[in-house]
């Protein structure tokens, strides 16, 4: 159950996340529907987002388990 | 059971207003880039006026959930 | 009593959000006062945020009723 | 009483220490532009110096306050 | 107790919101390590944000006590 | 004792994700100025790649706490 709640919760906030970044980085004058540019240009922002997602995730878990100095 | 309903509607409410907050700051920083005495410019009024600002951010929202829901099944 | 404290949090997130995104277009370099073209440009500016909180209801208000299937 | 009054006090502290974090990030990002090294500029001397930046956004709150209270009126 | 729970919250803050922003200003394009001019603009940059810090709290704190109209 | 664990460990995975998604928030805006099509850029590969920006704001963090504990002494 809380197990289910934190997965929830991780995927809602980065659901959130990318659609602040990549709204804000495709969209720049909204449009009446999103045209093909929008889409391509919002299928490549979710995926660098997604991969800078996972590359930091393994690094910052490789920091706080070899460094245990770092705050942060 | 009337008074659960009632706290459940007011709550309900309270999330709208929050996002509608939100989204009134996304659009306000989108579509109206400096302040111009004066009448409205034809780009904000596009951005503005239909609400497009509006309705093209939750097609994003739900163009990344699909996208999410993809690779997670991969 | 639930009722007025919403509406009060409402108005004073309202206040919050347009003294911040007024003061940030308009008050460019703060002097020893507010002068005539600031005060000017956060008149204009208030307008028109209330103004863009208006549509933004209508239309969000609107989409959530018929369309049940958006999530945000 | 004793304690609650404490309480209360540190509470408004707390609130106070919260502003003021708000309001240097705010002043910061306004009045200081970039780093330069060696003597700080006219402007940003002007800005955050006499700390007209916190003074000018209370004047802009108050602004805010007044004009949401006269459109609530109509 | 909650003095030096509010003292510590209050450091960690302050921390935080250099961090963040000497970041920001400091390192436009991340190495592999903090260049010599990285740190000189960080050190500068904290020097200043400190100074600010200062600057802000004794004006909020002298116009919350002469000013008791204003409302923020 | 053994569900106190399990919170325990839950709450710090909480936590850690907290932190991910706040750098990979900061790293995103600092390394992709814009989304383009094709190729990745030489920039953006050093800076995100080898996560050299989650590396250096960890080091700033670590300067600033070095900086304020050694402005409290004075």
């Amino acid at each position: 159950q809380i197990l289910q709640e934190i997965a929830l919760s991780n995927a809602t906030e980065l659901i959130s996340k990318i659609s602040n970044n990549c709204y804000e980085k495709c969209i720049l004058t909204p449009g009446s529907s999103l045209s093909a540019a929008d889409t391509a240009c919002l299928d490549q922002c979710s995926e660098k987002y997604i991969q800078a997602w996972n590359i930091i995730s393994r690094r910052y878990l490789a920091r706080v388990q070899s460094d245990s100095k770092g705050l942060a | 059971a009337e008074l659960l309903k009632f706290v459940e509607s007011e709550n309900a409410k309270a999330k709208l207003q929050s996002s509608i907050h939100l989204f009134t700051d996304l659009c306000f920083k989108k579509c109206v880039p400096s302040i111009t005495t004066g009448s409205v410019s034809q780009a904000e009024s596009t951005c503005m006026q239909l609400a497009n600002c509006v309705d093209r951010f939750l097609d994003t929202n739900i163009f990344v959930v699909n996208k999410i829901s993809q690779s997670m099944q991969k």
